[in-house]
């Protein structure tokens, strides 16, 4: 964990900085400034089937765009600004300060992007990664299946070839967020039924466009959910859709979920103290006390409780990334995975306990819709730790690969 | 039944005799086959008017069921509570929306611990045969489910009352035959009876997070009798005493409807366990997930302890007080243990159990709601400090 | 889960209390009245190197003995009185009524002579049973190893034939509580190393005096305690001490094993509402607040759970025993083992927190001996959930024998 | 050490630089080397009358550790308190008996916040030197750690204070040079530099739970001078502040050392889940056990955040409410953890971790020690509630 001296790059990166305020000052739509928390997720989200109706986003996208910076990290080649994360996280930083949403946000960046830079080849970069850049196709992930659960590997669509350039793949995907929105799917499909299960799996892209791919809308506990089915019936792919080798999928597909979980994280925490700010709210207003403590001191405990969790985690955010840009370990994707999710599972749970008879609704004039809202939110967030590898596959990481103990044999 | 008495404390019955295992088992084939939880999603996708089924309740009418615990006086089977909590267990495993706990558990039990003998020979024996629905309002917004904090009052007029206010979440407002509310009067907590369809009275029904059915009753200057006093005019001054004592009625037997619940949703997610592959292996051979099954199983059958006990003592105990103290038990050791097995259930179904179609989180919804309703937790904890003297 | 008709029994148990309630207001030693909780451990031990002080304690245990009542569900023909468990339970409740000792206790009764009773042959039963209801011999139990730790078959201690009619035992085991005091021991022994871990198990009863045996206390982090090592060194011991079969001692040893787990369950819950008691002390100790609600609302609200958790442990443990008695199922010993030392753990851990400073202390004029000693208990109620199986051991029975949730293949 | 600024809020710097990392792994060495925690067991069966190593303490100055963050004017190093913490993380691994939280944490801190100049000339040099050693008392029996709670009495005389009162837990009381004490005076909380010596001044040692060393100081009549006030006559009133920053510090530095008595207790159980086998297993390899494991290190994991950003804002910060709302955060989320890492070493490590003889046992006893001392977590909520407004 050595870490560079402060010192000297203070001063290269707060000409960065003088540069980036400048940038934005006059280039920036004034309508956007004070608009957005700058998430990963928080903007506009790309794509040929939803265009924005504010044209004043398409033309930040456009500014930032012409200097790369719509994904500052990626080289220049392929649409970036071939930034280091220590310039990008000024970059954000400044757009953080002055409440610019990112220019363009979604899977793309957060996943499909940074495999493909590291496992695509040249042809597959050009024809994706500025055309992400830019903001001209949203992406989704046809991961998960109705069999495999937590156990990804499980992967039952079936990839067979047609010819020697084209695959046809039959079978249904799960949990596609946003497929119907989405013009491209990145897959990871069966394409050996004889081989080991991480063995036969191969990751391949496919159009949303092509014939017999159909996404279908999924219903939650919470109500309307960007989750899809995807189907495919006799889907045919070029074989030059495949991202590493055939049947090599699985190592593609691992690196893509170390991007996903620390998106995860990085997304619950964006915004630090907003929950307490959220829960002293809600005290104040479902107990009656507009200011001084809260009067029930079982519950303001419970609330500051909540609140240091989330100091605690949004802290160890800020180490984790200080010890990646010095060079240290940045294997800790799944504690913040489980430290994040659970912050908000408990969040939640203490808004409803705040709530109380208010946070029973699920339609009607009896309830305000902040509270019904506020509901569905703490359904939702029971997903948290079953989405995007679950707390137990979570676990089993931490357990394994950072504390070194052992499998049964 | 038989008390027998160890170390100065009675040991309370706690097993179900012969005919409450033949009860118990009738009510589960019943519920079983005609209350699937999937019913719910039926009548809210259907934006039923009622919410729930009439004709179901007719044929629990007809099984006994809701005239169980009246007096034999008043066409009922007079049986004890307890039997009634063992009914009110099985519909807990369906999450059945029907008027239980307004009906049997507010309405009725107030009828019965406060009503004049007219006022009950008038309803109890419309309850007992599925024709008479009653609503109970003591919760205003603001009020946190505190009867004593609400702002309803009544005024005296020369021939009765005038009753304003306005009651939140009153179970099944909606299709009440009665209604009855409490109002601060001369100082006092009064129960009032009012008629649902009286001048004055507006009813907006909302949807419930659990499904189950409430709504908000507004009183504007709505006009009763003296006899609309429960107990008459001359019981004004018994209100709180009546309403303190129905609420934690209402406590026992909705703590024995989660019973049920949780017993249910627990028995599907280790069903789930034993079925479902994944990594080759059943997810029931994972230890970390055994583990936690285990110590679900543990809670409910702590909880079923407390519960069995809580109604039992309603029917042998005298004492409010100590009445009281085992419903605070009840409520608060239910409570916790529904909302873990609900929480865990959801979790160990993985992402199918998130998704409305699969009936699981119905569960959830439901144990949210009765976490809060009639007290939480940390209020019943410090009811139970109270009532043991600290 | 059929339930004996209350009233027919009733009336002859009403009778027998009678009886009871005349027998011990007439012979029971007025010095003990009011001594005792009437737990399965609470009073004399027996065996030969710690006769009692009191010659009344031998005074009770003659009188009783008369009537077979220090086993009162033993068959009269080994020193029993032959009762039902309905009839013992009203002996017991009359007894915890007057604050009266049992006459004799230990493991004698609760482990090895149930276990004798179902698996012992005719001598055994003869030469031990009546020795045990007369306090004669007390007994001792070598199960655990150094190396075995939950895994109690991995029994190492070797036992090996020495001429027809003898075995000669050597090795070691530990946690024999109080076997500096006992006179007997019963003991799991490795006869065959070369079959399946459970089958080359023998059980053994070895006389403590037999030459080679070397009880050596254990310290834990509490201070003293009854724990000791015993060492075997060549000790020769008779054949006819092996109950049941050679190599078939596993069958034996678990059915022992049920009868200590519910044991270790019936002696925490002997005393109903004793926890709540116990905390509420302490909170108007240590908070300075001799009536009225406990001042400290947090504290308070934790007073109150675990009372709670106990009334509902307590209430279980009625319930279980009522569903016995009427012939229902009686495998919950291991939630009720779970249950219980759990709820001892979070009795004194709520207990250090109502002490607060107080409860910090080792030795010393700033404490007073009731601190002192109560801080000892909550160190030494750690071991509550390790000891007598450990609660991971129970979660696993629970999850495979009551939930019937698959093993591993 | 440099200020990002992020959305307003400053990001502090949370990873060790370059000199730290040195700093730390020197003393992890010196600690590992020479402090096994065995120690502790030594001293108590030999009744040692300091209960610590003189010799150790000496070493420590040598490396310069206790003056590692005293002002150079007074011979310190004139590093920060960041930096100090590094160090008492690596002694905490240890559970080192050394007065390091009497003369470093509250001793050292109340003199360089509150001393005047001829104060701190005349006690840093020596405390930095190792030849002094300080002690603190602001608890009593009966205030459970709130200072303005106890009865300790200055009254003023002709040339000065006669002082009357007991404080109790006062760390290293026994071997102190000199005694700080707090004293209401003029209905101000005031604190007095007290002699060990000075008549009327009376020291009972006790054994600690967590063998630190401990005892009650008794005052009667003790007369003082003017000059025994910290911060001189003039800075009477300041006494209650400067005794509150002082307490927030000791809060982080002992939130430091539990930081490294989990990891240390946490490891060694790691340590012992791989080597340990059962039913023919590793222990590690049981996936319960595998859960719980990566639990606490999650936990660790963000006690370590909390704690390093306290220590950091003690360096950074000129107000004193932010670095009381990280004490109260880093002790709390510390306490958290620890206690959890502490109850489960011996869990996991099974009967031997119940022994005497083994190690593990002394990290519960200190857990236990540490939640207690310097503010329950309950009353450091309630403070970071309060400091944040509601």
């Amino acid at each position: 964990m050595s870490e560079p001296s402060q010192q000297s790059e203070s001063a290269e990166l707060r000409e960065f900085r003088a540069e980036m305020r400048a940038f934005m000052r006059e280039e920036a739509p004034k309508s956007l400034l004070g608009t957005s928390p700058c998430g990963p997720f928080d903007g506009y989200w790309g794509g040929k089937l939803h265009p924005p109706v504010d044209p004043d986003v398409l033309r930040w996208r456009d500014v930032t765009l012409a200097r790369g910076l719509t994904a500052p990290t990626w080289p220049k080649a392929y649409g970036g600004a071939g930034l280091s994360y220590a310039h990008a996280k000024v970059f954000y930083d400044e757009m953080r300060e002055l409440g610019l949403p990112r220019p363009v946000v979604g899977f793309g960046f957060a996943m499909i992007g940074p495999t493909l830079l590291q496992f695509g080849n040249e042809e597959q970069k050009l024809q994706h990664l500025p055309a992400i850049c830019a903001g001209e196709i949203r992406w989704c992930q046809g991961y998960s299946e109705p069999n495999a659960g937590s156990d990804l590997a499980n992967v039952q669509l079936a990839c067979e070839p047609d010819g020697p350039d084209h695959f046809i793949l039959n079978g249904q995907k799960v949990w596609t967020s946003h497929a119907d929105r989405s013009d491209w799917i990145f897959c990871l499909a069966r394409t050996d039924r004889s081989a080991k299960k991480q063995r036969g799996i191969t990751f391949i892209l496919v159009d949303m466009r092509t014939e017999g791919v159909t996404p279908r809308k999924i219903e939650l506990i919470s109500g309307a959910s960007p989750f899809c089915e995807t189907f495919f019936e006799n889907v045919r792919v070029p074989r030059s859709n495949v991202v590493g080798e055939v049947n090599a999928g699985w190592t593609v597909a691992k690196a893509l979920l170390g991007h996903e979980r620390s998106m995860i994280g990085q997304s619950i925490g964006r915004d630090p103290g907003s929950t307490q700010r959220e829960l002293v709210k809600l005290a104040r207003k479902h107990l009656d006390a507009a200011e001084g403590p809260i009067p029930d001191p079982l519950l303001r405990d419970r609330v500051a409780a909540v609140s240091m969790e989330e100091a605690a985690f949004q802290l160890t955010l800020d180490r984790l990334a200080q010890s990646r840009a010095a060079g240290g370990p940045g294997t800790e994707s799944s504690i913040m995975k489980i430290a994040a999710t659970e912050l908000k599972q408990r969040r939640f749970e203490t808004g409803m306990a705040l709530a109380g008879a208010q946070g029973l609704g699920w339609e009607g004039d009896a309830f305000d819709e902040e509270d019904l809202a506020y509901t569905r939110e703490w359904l939702r967030s029971r997903a948290n730790t079953i989405e995007g590898g679950s707390s137990e596959v979570q676990l089993n990481i931490i357990a394994k690969q950072v504390l070194g103990l052992p499998e049964v044999k | 039944m038989s008390v027998v008495v160890s170390n100065g404390q009675p040991t309370l019955t706690l097993v179900l005799d012969e005919e409450q295992q033949m009860l118990r088992s009738t009510a589960r084939q019943f519920v079983d086959q005609h209350a699937p939880v999937g019913r719910l999603r039926t009548l809210r996708d259907a934006r039923d008017p009622r919410g729930f089924s009439d004709a179901l309740w007719k044929d629990m009418a007809e099984l006994g069921w809701l005239g169980l615990q009246l007096p034999e006086e008043h066409d009922g089977v007079g049986l004890g509570f307890f039997d009634l909590a063992v009914v009110l267990e099985q519909c807990g495993r369906r999450l059945m929306p029907e008027p239980l706990v307004s009906t049997l558990l507010l309405g009725a039990q107030a009828l019965m611990l406060g009503g004049t003998s007219e006022q009950q020979a008038a309803w109890l024996p419309g309850i007992g045969a599925g024709e008479k629905l009653v609503a109970l309002g003591f919760d205003e917004r603001g009020a946190r489910g505190n009867p004593a904090a609400g702002k309803t009052r009544a005024v005296r007029t020369g021939s009765g009352f005038t009753l304003t206010g306005s009651k939140v979440g009153v179970l099944d407002a909606h299709v009440a035959d009665l209604i009855i509310v409490s109002a601060h009067v001369d100082g006092q907590l009064g129960l009032f009876l009012v008629d649902p369809s009286a001048p004055g009275v507006s009813i907006t029904r909302h949807v419930a997070l659990d499904l189950r059915n409430a709504g908000t009753v507004t009183l504007t200057d709505v006009l009763v009798g003296e006899d609309a006093v429960l107990g008459g005019v001359s019981g004004l001054d018994n209100g709180g005493s009546v309403l303190d004592q129905v609420l934690d009625r209402a406590r026992i037997g909705l703590a024995a409807e989660m019973l049920g619940a949780m017993e249910q949703a627990f028995e599907d997610t280790v069903n789930y366990l034993k079925e479902r592959v994944q990594f080759d292996r059943p997810l029931g051979s994972f230890q970390a997930l055994q583990h936690r099954a285990a110590r679900l199983y543990t809670s409910i059958a702590l909880a079923r302890s407390a519960v069995l006990a809580a109604a039992r003592t309603v029917d042998q105990s005298s004492d409010p007080r100590e009445v009281a103290k085992f419903a605070a038990l009840a409520k608060v050791r239910a409570s916790e243990a529904f909302y873990d097995v609900a929480r865990e259930a959801i979790q160990l179904h993985g992402g199918i159990g998130m998704t409305d179609e699969h009936d699981i989180g119905f569960y959830l919804k439901r144990a949210q709601t009765t976490l809060v309703s009639f007290g939480t937790n940390d209020a019943l904890r410090a009811r139970w400090a109270e009532l043991n003297g600290y």
